[in-house]
């Protein structure tokens, strides 16, 4: 297939993007008059970024998020390692795991709200099994599709189980946790926002929805905007950070 | 009954799934010489590996025993353990992808306690510059050519000095010119220092072109059906393998084996068109 | 039987500023079996490429028959280095493919894929998908996709390449006994010297990249060929002329500073070398 | 079976120079070894829900009630209303799957396919992605005059991303030797994009779409839940709102059945279209 390519019009699609935007709110066409104008949220922006209030709720979330992610990784990925390495742990722990697995983590919300009178915890906790499940499972993965040459390699050249567990299941499954992480970062975000505008007090999500009761629409989305700069940046950080932690593996986690 | 090298004896395995059972080994029965270079081939799924993964501890056996320079190391219900005095040099290739290279070859002496971590990269080093690899210290096993991944490989197999060195077809999917390299590689190393070596491949004319001794092994259940001596002297280079003794010798393997490898390839059609 | 004879005049393909193919003249000749070699990487798959029609030449011609080859078509067929069977097609139907596209009626296509298919003892498979099969079988059932269009040239692209030893053996006889049933012009590419020899009427050595041709080598052993030629004097002699040649390019190589090359010139000069001289000075270093 | 095996044993009696203790092969049946892994995913969930049950009476632990509370709050709703709840919220979650799927595997394959729309529609696409899907429910409150389509926006647009990246991701990942052996056997374009282009994506397309339907239920969840307006995340929400609190843990499981069982059904779906993979 042709790798042609066409700079000019990946600004042009954007441009595009934008100008059809503020054409559809300028003509209201169909309901797009309740929605705010490219200027109006630039303006809304510009207020915004320089406002307490958004170090605030930029802080709060940004706190409760690496909270989750740091309790998921810290129980998520040994829990994962084990699974994947030892048969009778797994077949011991793994049904629980899928047995919990399909319920969504905005479905926890209620029950989060629940088990933790504080807010702050109910929120974390919600974040924490949006991310648990993605970082236990690619590290189950990760553990998996170690090439049982590296075990064996191990073995023979003295290794005891720990070491074995060190050398080979740690190391193998380093990439694939690296990805897990990420991919729960994203999740951890979704179920901020939910938990946020369900629950919070602070925060982003809880911005954004504070904005729609007082009927401060562009706010709404700048709050979208700031929300996906802050996820994408992390995002950036966690592949960054995998990159030094599999240096032998340049490309795994491009995407 | 004591002497050195590597004796496998009545060796038979079966193995046990959810469909039922398969013979792998039948009575095989095989003798490494002290410092010898013996090589089996056979063709694919005769169990050539299942033989050397029992060796290694890597598998068990249901009937006879392994005795590594007169000690039992295998037998029926004495479940063996991998060890260093067996290092393996693996099919795909067995180097840990996570580790550099210098830490790949320490890896055995550090982790078996014999050295210090800096002693151990001081002999590694040694040993890598002494076969021609310094300069790849520092770098991991997926930036180096694959010629250069199997030297260190083998290079971190001898460095703790094993008993015997076990290799799985280890030039196995390597081009004709790589492959005629890492013969001149192994060859050379054999040459300065002899080791117990246990060869599997079915590349015949690597397996004479290597060996002190070829043995053909039958398809499944795998048994030894004929070993010959390869009466080549050493050092062996490859103007050799013009020679009359290695033409000879070729034609009578071939033959052995060919017959072998149709019946195989026959039973593998068949069971695929079930 | 003169249909199929594909010519190189003064061809030469550059990838930007990389140059693959020197200024390359030879000729295909028709109904006969020629094989590339040369060291990995040095530019025989763009010789296939040029003449499926999937790249066109930076300079000079390509012709089939006289005529500039344009683009692909199934006159010239290619069997691929990784099986490139269709997986989401039955064997049957992936023979079936050609002739489809060539508006053969459906009936009329079954049948001669069947019987190409029965040629190639693939009977019973027909319904079976690609990962069903053996490797040996999926090599087989590539061949059957491309003879069934009875194409002018073959191109086979190191097609035995990462199958074990003694698959590849019977592969070869398959290949040998089809073609000498019925010869088309074929030009196989390999690394492996015996496969080479084995196969071919004539052997074309190719020099490392750019690649440009070195030596054309005539294999004068008798057809039918069978396995007991790989070990008689004759086809020992042609082994290592083609062996000396190809090390002579890698030295080249050598001397342009290609890493790996290096390699292959060290064990070599060392194994022409005295070996007990080499083992004490080896002996004297490891002992400080 | 039984025969060959005494045999081997016979003859390893026979011929084996071994003095020490033999142990002969233990015959492993399949009831056994199907026993035996049905036996520890007893334990593992016995495990479970003991473990529930003794942080259910621990007074000082977080507040959940117990298994059995759950179940008896179960037994007690209206069938009726309980499996309206469910038909609503699989209905929503189908639509708009259904319409991100049209929508989204063209789009994807468009963008695969030709670098001109992949230059003129990716980076729009790929400004939307780090927004968090959850994030648009004021937005889709504010367009949207009804309910009903707000929420069915909310799947679609979950499900939308997925479903559009694979389909990119399978199209352009296509081997090349698919498409010089398609060309060399004389395929036309229209031959070359039905039968080898799309087929050889298709299993990376059901890919997207299976991780789509996942986010495609979470959405509708978290619609549910502000709307308030009818299906599982509505009637979870107003047992916590009404103080029902073991009804939250109902509305749990059933979110999580019906999702999986829809998972499982693009599954078998992937499994019947894509029926050349292992």
């Amino acid at each position: 297939m042709a790798r042609t390519s066409y700079p000019a019009l990946r600004v042009a699609s954007i441009a595009l993007l934008i100008a059809i935007w503020a054409a559809l709110v300028r003509f209201g066409v169909y309901r797009f008059g309740f929605i705010p104008s490219p200027w109006s949220v630039l303006v809304a922006a510009a207020a915004y970024v320089t406002d307490r209030d958004f170090f605030l709720d930029a802080a709060s979330s940004i706190y409760r998020v690496l909270a989750a992610w740091g309790a998921s990784a810290v129980i998520g990925i040994p829990l994962g390692l084990l699974i994947g390495w030892k048969r009778w742990f797994s077949e011991l722990t793994f049904p629980i795991v899928e047995l919990l697995r399909p319920i969504p983590p905005i479905a926890w919300i209620p029950a989060g709200i629940l088990f933790f009178p504080q807010i702050e915890l109910s929120v974390i906790f919600i974040c924490f099994i949006g991310s648990f499940f993605p970082i236990v499972l690619n590290t189950i993965a990760g553990v998996k599709q170690i090439d049982q040459t590296y075990f064996r390699a191990a073995s023979c050249l003295g290794a005891n189980d720990g070491e074995i567990f060190r050398d080979v299941v740690v190391r193998g499954a380093m990439p694939s946790i690296m990805i897990g992480l990420a991919v729960g970062m994203g999740i951890n975000w979704m179920a901020l926002v939910a938990a946020e505008m369900i629950a919070g007090e602070h925060g982003l999500g809880y911005m954004i929805w504070e904005s729609y009761s007082l009927a401060r629409y562009p706010r709404i989305v700048v709050g979208m905007i700031v929300i996906g700069i802050i996820g994408a940046g992390m995002s950036a950080g966690i592949r960054f950070f995998g990159r030094k932690m599999v240096p032998w593996q340049r490309s795994l986690i491009a995407s | 009954m004591s002497s050195a090298g590597l004796s496998i004896r009545h060796v038979g395995k079966i193995y046990m799934s959810r469909q039922g059972w398969t013979q792998a080994l039948d009575d095989c029965s095989l003798e490494v010489p002290g410092r010898g270079f013996s090589v089996v081939v056979g063709p694919s799924g005769c169990g050539k590996t299942t033989l050397l993964n029992i060796v290694a501890g890597f598998d068990d056996l249901t009937q006879g025993e392994v005795r590594l320079d007169g000690n039992r190391i295998a037998a029926p219900g004495a479940s063996p353990r991998p060890g260093p005095d067996r290092v393996v040099v693996f099919q795909h290739g067995g180097l840990f992808p996570w580790m550099t290279v210098l830490d790949n070859v320490c890896y055995g002496p550090v982790i078996q306690k014999k050295m210090t971590a800096a002693h151990a990269r001081e002999a590694a080093r040694r040993m890598l510059a002494s076969v021609g690899l310094s300069g790849i210290e520092t770098t991991y096993p997926g930036d180096l050519s694959s010629s250069m991944r199997r030297r260190a490989e083998i290079i971190r197999a001898l460095i703790g000095g094993p008993k015997v060195l076990l290799m799985d077809e280890p030039f196995r999917a390597l081009d004709a010119l790589t492959k005629s390299v890492l013969h001149e590689f192994l060859l050379r190393l054999y040459d300065r220092e002899p080791y117990t070596i246990f060869f599997i491949t079915h590349d015949l004319m690597e397996a004479i072109y290597l060996g002190d001794s070829v043995s053909v092994m039958t398809t499944r259940p795998g048994r030894i059906k004929q070993v010959l001596g390869v009466p080549l002297p050493r050092p062996r280079s490859h103007k050799m393998l013009g020679s009359g003794t290695f033409l000879k010798l070729k034609e009578q393997v071939t033959e052995a084996v060919h017959e072998e490898a149709v019946k195989a390839f026959m039973a593998g059609e068949r069971e695929l068109a079930r | 039987m003169s249909a199929g004879r594909v010519e190189f005049r003064g061809v030469t393909k550059r990838f930007g500023t990389k140059q693959v193919l020197a200024d390359c003249t030879f000729e295909f000749t028709p109904a006969r079996f020629t094989a590339l070699i040369g060291p990995s990487a040095c530019g025989k798959t763009t010789i296939i490429d040029l003449i499926a029609g999937y790249e066109r030449p930076s300079s000079g011609a390509v012709l089939l028959d006289g005529k500039s080859v344009d683009g692909p078509g199934w006159d010239r067929l290619v069997v691929f280095q990784e099986t490139a069977l269709f997986p989401w097609k039955s064997t049957l139907h992936n023979v079936m493919f050609g002739p489809l596209n060539r508006h053969a009626a459906r009936r009329e296509a079954e049948r001669q894929a069947r019987a190409m298919l029965a040629r190639l003892g693939l009977e019973g498979f027909e319904t079976k998908y690609p990962h069903q099969l053996s490797g040996g079988m999926q090599r087989r059932a590539e061949l059957a996709r491309a003879l069934v269009n009875s194409p002018l040239v073959m191109l086979l692209d190191e097609p035995f390449r990462g199958l074990d030893a003694m698959t590849r053996e019977l592969m070869q006889e398959y290949l040998l006994r089809l073609f000498e049933e019925e010869p088309v012009t074929t030009v196989f590419i390999t690394t492996e010297i015996e496969e080479a020899i084995f196969l071919a009427d004539r052997i074309l050595v190719v020099s490392n990249a750019p690649a440009s041709l070195k030596r054309v080598i005539e294999v004068d052993l008798p057809r039918p060929r069978d396995l007991k030629m790989l070990s008689s004097r004759r086809f020992a002699e042609i082994h290592s002329k083609i062996l000396d040649l190809m090390l002579e390019e890698v030295k080249k190589a050598f001397a342009e500073g290609a890493g790996d090359a290096a390699e292959v010139i060290e064990s070599y000069g060392r194994a022409a070398r005295s070996q007990s001289a080499d083992a004490s000075g080896e002996a004297s270093r490891d002992g400080t | 079976m039984a025969k060959v095996a005494d045999r081997v044993l016979n003859e390893a009696e026979a011929s084996s120079p071994t003095p020490g203790p033999r142990t002969p092969p233990v015959p492993v049946s399949r009831l056994s070894l199907g026993l035996r892994a049905a036996s520890y995913q007893l334990i593992s969930i016995a495990l479970f829900l003991l473990v529930w049950w003794a942080i259910s009476t621990i007074p000082w632990a977080i507040r959940i009630p117990s298994p059995i509370e759950v179940v008896s709050a179960a037994a007690r709703l209206d069938p009726q209303t309980f499996l309206d709840d469910m038909i609503l919220s699989t209905w929503r979650v189908g639509l708009g799957f259904v319409i991100a799927a049209a929508v989204g595997i063209p789009l994807g394959i468009a963008i695969g396919y030709s670098p001109l729309v992949r230059d003129l529609i990716f980076p729009s696409v790929e400004l939307f992605r780090p927004i968090p899907p959850i994030a648009w429910i004021p937005l889709a409150i504010l367009f949207f005059p009804l309910v009903e389509g707000m929420i069915v926006f909310l799947t679609f647009y979950g499900a939308f991303f997925p479903i559009v990246y694979n389909t990119v991701a399978g199209v352009s990942g296509i081997r090349a030797t698919y498409i010089r052996a398609g060309k060399s056997l004389g395929a036309s374009e229209w031959t070359l994009f039905w039968q080898i282009v799309l087929p050889a994506a298709l299993p990376v397309i059901f890919t997207g779409l299976h991780i789509a339907i996942s986010v495609a239920w979470l959405m509708v969840v978290a619609g549910e839940m502000i709307a308030n307006r009818g299906g599982v995340g509505a009637m979870t929400w107003q047992a916590y709102q009404t103080t029902q609190y073991p009804r939250i843990f109902v509305g749990m499981a059933v979110i999580g059945i019906l999702g999986y069982l829809s998972s499982l059904v693009v599954r078998l779906v992937a499994r019947i279209i894509v029926r050349w993979e292992q």
